[in-house]
């Protein structure tokens, strides 16, 4: 069929990359292995070959340096995209990003922009251990300043992408690397989609009611999306109709989408793969509390990683990061109990 | 270096200028808050970090740059900001938290921005290095003849955003001068306790890079090294560092009790304070005389004295405005 | 009376770290300007002098060198404790604090222990704008492996501070510069109080119920306690009876003193000088929708910075940092509305 | 240098040692993830970097060491924790994630721990030295003999914690070696297009600290140039950094495409294998036969046999452990 052209999470971000990067020549990538290697997560295959060295720059290992340089470039009026490999690194880069990429506009009383993406890899579920496998998006939410964008598809990655890159704010850009459809992680069929050639945007501040439901609603982003859509699937073979909410994006968040879907539920499970307390669940549950509360049949349920670093070992590791089978779980006990 | 006299009066009136603001700036930071100091009340709350003593590093590197030439500076930022031209007025008004201030009132003292200016700063140490490296990123991709300018403290100069973007300054040959203030001290903390060369120029060889120290006191000094690696930054020759050596005349911070200083350090140094230096100078070579000089001091006075009173009677931000500008 | 010895806040943690390190020949401590200058913020007033440069020492501005000298002294057996002159700092050092610090313990299987305290300056209300004010505990509690401590008083300074240092995991001991009673701050009276001259621990995990109250809770940390309090006094002139609880720490967090008193006054309000979303509000809102939903009579409130930098102008400040005026309002509109 | 056989053997030994533990580690890392590639599967989840090539700098370096001297590592540290002398099977069991690893399986390959030799290592480039200088800081606040080693890559040395850990040790003369393992690539950076200098030896004097360039493909070289460093080091005379060039003969980790390689580079530097550079000088001096060498191989393949042994048949943790171990 036309326009059902079919594309890996993974392959619709580089082509966003590339898009933009036709389309306005202030668009440059700047990272470790982006170059020849096209990103350790493939976010940029291809476009060394595309746009050459100036633009595709490899950077050294020195997140601080080259996370503060794009937001002097960006300050100087080009649209840097930065990747910080794993958002594990963080901490060597967090300065930049914190005191000065979320803060100068604010700072600057609104006369300086920042127009940047700093895209990075998250997530675990395949023993990448303590290092290696954090999602930490509540952190930078938790930050003033920085839009936070975590696409768990093919076609939101790339509108979300595009959207980014346009933006005249700092993004922070999240793909977990569970959905990115690489040909070395774990097989997921919904890191395969459909995705138009053409350029398109999608909004920020506008989840996704990724599945309809009326027994009770998830709230979730990135990997967690998928695992809920199947963890949806068996609870509706059990009678027990879910309402998956892919939140898309957490600043801004859709506060409207998410207290009507729960309005008219009257349940709630958040599923976070990050750390659970003073995180999203959190945040989550308490905008609940505050703008649904009379609608509430059960307590707001928090399934998310239980506070301890993620562990190497599979069975360990697996019984930290959510799993279809617990949100299941947790769906059936917040319905019947 | 056969200066034209314009240029060395232009140099002198800067110095004069800044040192000025500071000291207009330093007594008016006291009112309201003693006799129990609190350093939340009167006109000017907060921190304040003034330039005084180290005038002739800010003037001598900013002689040498253009309007569009990005400037990054550090906590101790209004010498560099007067260099770089900025309107005393705005300054002022932003120093106070006015509505009229260069950003509001949202940013303060330590956090100048004039987009105009391609001129920004901040209270992290070390914060601005890499993005003085970006702006030079910028301009290279851009092919202009633009450079771009870090100010940073002999402290900064331990923290490891200076090593990261001195590496990528020099591997990506950019148009970016770092300049090292070495006022021998961070906060009370003496250069020979925290740095393992007795110069940071010693340091540009670790990354192939030129460097040079020069008598911060000495604006000719800087201005002479200034312009030779801001030329060359010009010519697409790559990166340089700078150390100065200078010294800060007044405390780290406004109510620093200085008592990690020797006794009679400061006294020698401000024998050498870099005003004078350039002004018997400029003296000596007729270039000057007293008269003149009280006239210099006497357009600077009422110069602050205008920024001053229009910071006084500017307005301050509606209280609503602190949810503005979060984006863009 | 014997006994009815008054000290600030910050008199009281510079002598419990004195106290410790007189014990204990392992314990040193590490930071900027904390040998001759005695600390920024005064917490190691004097020790320079009794225990001289070997253990007190200044150090460079290099805080990922000298936070991660700490961790790596605390894994060889020593007990240092490292100042970060400002939270605010955080984000030069935060890949030693959250990915060496944090997760040793936990990696090495419980084989390797880091035993030290980072002390740092929180807070806001004295116009150092968006670089100096800061609070973000929260975004420390988000993280596994490290303890989290908030004193609000000279006495659970000094109890805190020791128990921290006689702790065998990483604490973060945040002390606000609004409440150490420091000459040069704004006066308060609540930043002096009686502290006994022997040396004495306050275990972890309890809070504090600063002021018993039945018409409604407010749950707060470090200055927003003594602004709590002085809210709690002018509500309690309307009718209005405010408990006042001072979590103390949030990791560990004392759920059941939180829930009991939620029980009680089946009213909350959270008072917090950090961010607003993602952040310790959302946590304890969450908290008391999970285990107290039935017993609430209005939605859970927060107070606190809404999601925007520290500006530095006075009335913006005012406008972000909750004061007592707002305190007061939000809790009369939870009672009445 | 007049080494003992003894000595030498040893060294022998140990790169054997290594190098079998290193091939078997990426043979069995296959086992379960083919045929097509799922990183998550097999007895040996997760990323995988291994050591092969380098042998010679791990063990010239950790020759001179005695179990409690403390070293930091790398995300490619099996070569330094075997030559530090750890029992084979505690270490594969921890990589199979096995409850009798020396994590109980909650570290994993990058995340290998032993206080008993004062071991540890990461996942995070430049994580391990300012970790490094502290345990040096604690030994000599005890006033001990003892010496801290650090190992790290040549991309880790344009880290900002690199800076600072090296200017940390010199202001405060510490006992602690750094060794940069310049195997020419951070991941598929090659170092000419990520450091500003060609050796990072150039680099020790930015901190006053000895620096030296070795052959990390010849393991006397090695030997000799840590031997000083660390002899010095137990003198109480401070910091020294040495720079091993030498190359990894298996991509930077398991599957990694090596697209950045030059034709036939690697082929080239196998003929330098550390391995054979050593069997022959000792084949030459008498020192071992071809059928010691033999045996010697066969030893470690026996060695590591029940290493793989012990860890496949040991039992995963109880998931429940996960909860465990979160505070002392
Ligand atoms: C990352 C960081 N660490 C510490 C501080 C606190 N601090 C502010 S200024 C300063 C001293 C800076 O010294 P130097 O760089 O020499 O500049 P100077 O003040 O002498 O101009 C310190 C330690 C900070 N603002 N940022
Ligand atoms: C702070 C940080 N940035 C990036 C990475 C990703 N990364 C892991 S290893 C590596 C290359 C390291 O190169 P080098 O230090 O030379 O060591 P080698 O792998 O060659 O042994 C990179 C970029 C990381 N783990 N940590
Ligand atoms: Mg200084
Ligand atoms: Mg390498």
């Amino acid at each position: 069929m036309a326009g059902e052209r079919l594309l890996t999470t993974q392959k619709a971000i580089a082509e966003a990359i590339a898009q933009e990067m036709e389309r306005d020549d202030r668009v440059f990538v700047m990272g470790e292995d982006i170059g020849a290697y096209g990103g350790i997560f493939g976010a940029t295959d291809g476009l060394l070959a595309k746009f050459g060295p100036e633009r595709i720059m490899d950077t050294p290992i020195s997140e601080m340096g080259f996370i503060g340089a794009a937001v002097g470039a960006a300050t100087e009026g080009m649209r840097p995209i930065a990747e910080l490999m794993f958002v594990d690194f963080f901490g060597a880069a967090m300065d930049q990003i914190y005191n000065h990429m979320a803060k100068i506009h604010y700072m600057s009383g609104g006369r300086v922009k920042v127009p940047m993406v700093l895209m990075t890899a998250i997530g675990g579920s395949y023993s990448d251990a303590a290092q290696h496998s954090q999602s930490l998006y509540a952190l930078f939410a938790h930050t003033p300043g920085i839009k936070i964008v975590i696409p768990s598809s093919p076609y939101d990655a790339k509108g979300l992408m595009i959207q980014a890159i346009r933006d005249d704010s700092p993004v922070m850009y999240f793909f977990h690397k569970g959905v990115l459809g690489l040909g070395w992680m774990t097989p997921n069929p919904r890191a395969t989609g459909v995705v138009p050639e053409e350029p398109y945007t999608i909004p920020f501040g506008q989840a996704d009611v990724k599945r309809e439901g009326s027994d009770l609603t998830i709230l979730t982003v990135a990997l967690m999306v998928h695992r809920s859509l199947d963890a949806a699937e068996q609870l509706a073979e059990e009678g027990i109709n879910a309402e998956v909410i892919d939140l898309r994006t957490l600043v801004p968040l859709d506060r409207e989408t998410i207290v009507n879907s729960v309005k008219k539920t009257h349940r709630v499970v958040v599923v976070d793969e990050d750390y659970k307390s003073f995180g999203m669940s959190g945040e989550l549950a308490a905008i609940v509390a505050e703008d649904a509360l009379d609608y509430l049949d059960a307590p707001p349920k928090r399934l998310a990683v239980p506070d301890v670093p993620i562990p190497y070992s599979r069975p360990l590791e697996q019984y930290v990061i959510p799993t279809v089978d617990r949100i299941v779980a947790a769906a059936r006990e917040l319905v019947s109990g | 270096m056969g200066l034209s006299k314009e240029t060395l009066l232009n140099l002198y009136d800067t110095m004069v200028k800044i040192r000025t603001f500071e000291e207009r700036v330093g007594e008016m930071y006291y009112e309201g808050k003693l006799p129990a100091f609190d350093i939340a009340a009167g006109p000017i709350p907060g921190e304040m970090h003034l330039y005084s003593g180290q005038e002739a590093v800010a003037t001598g590197v900013c002689a040498n740059l253009q309007p569009d030439d990005p400037v990054t500076s550090t906590h101790r930022a209004h010498g560099h900001l007067i260099a770089k031209g900025e309107d005393l007025k705005k300054m002022m008004a932003e120093i106070f938290g006015k509505e009229t201030g260069l950003s509001h009132g949202k940013g303060g003292h330590m956090h100048l921005f004039d987009p105009n200016l391609h001129f920004g700063c901040g209270g992290i140490v070390g914060g601005g290095i890499p993005q003085a490296v970006g702006a030079a990123l910028a301009i290279k991709k851009r092919g202009e003849d633009r450079v771009a300018v870090s100010f940073f403290g002999d402290g900064a100069a331990n923290i490891g955003a200076f090593h990261e973007s001195l590496n990528l300054a020099s591997i990506w040959r950019l148009p970016v001068v770092f300049v090292v203030e070495d006022n021998l001290y961070a906060i009370s903390v003496p250069k020979s306790a925290s740095t393992a060369v007795r110069s940071n120029a010693e340091r540009g060889a670790a990354y192939g890079i030129p460097a040079v120290q020069v008598d911060g006191q000495d604006v000719l000094a800087v201005y002479e090294a200034a312009k030779e690696a801001i030329d060359r930054a010009r010519r697409g020759e790559g990166p340089s560092l700078i150390e100065a050596v200078c010294y800060r005349f007044r405390g780290h911070f406004e109510g620093d009790p200085e008592l990690y200083l020797a006794k009679g350090e400061k006294d020698k140094w401000k024998e050498r304070d870099p005003i004078n230096i350039l002004g018997s100078q400029l003296k000596a070579q007729g270039l000057l005389t007293d008269a003149e000089a009280e006239a210099i001091q006497a357009k600077m006075t009422d110069l602050v004295a205008e920024a001053e009173a229009f910071a006084r009677e500017s307005p301050y931000p509606a209280p609503e405005e602190a949810l503005e500008h979060l984006f863009a």
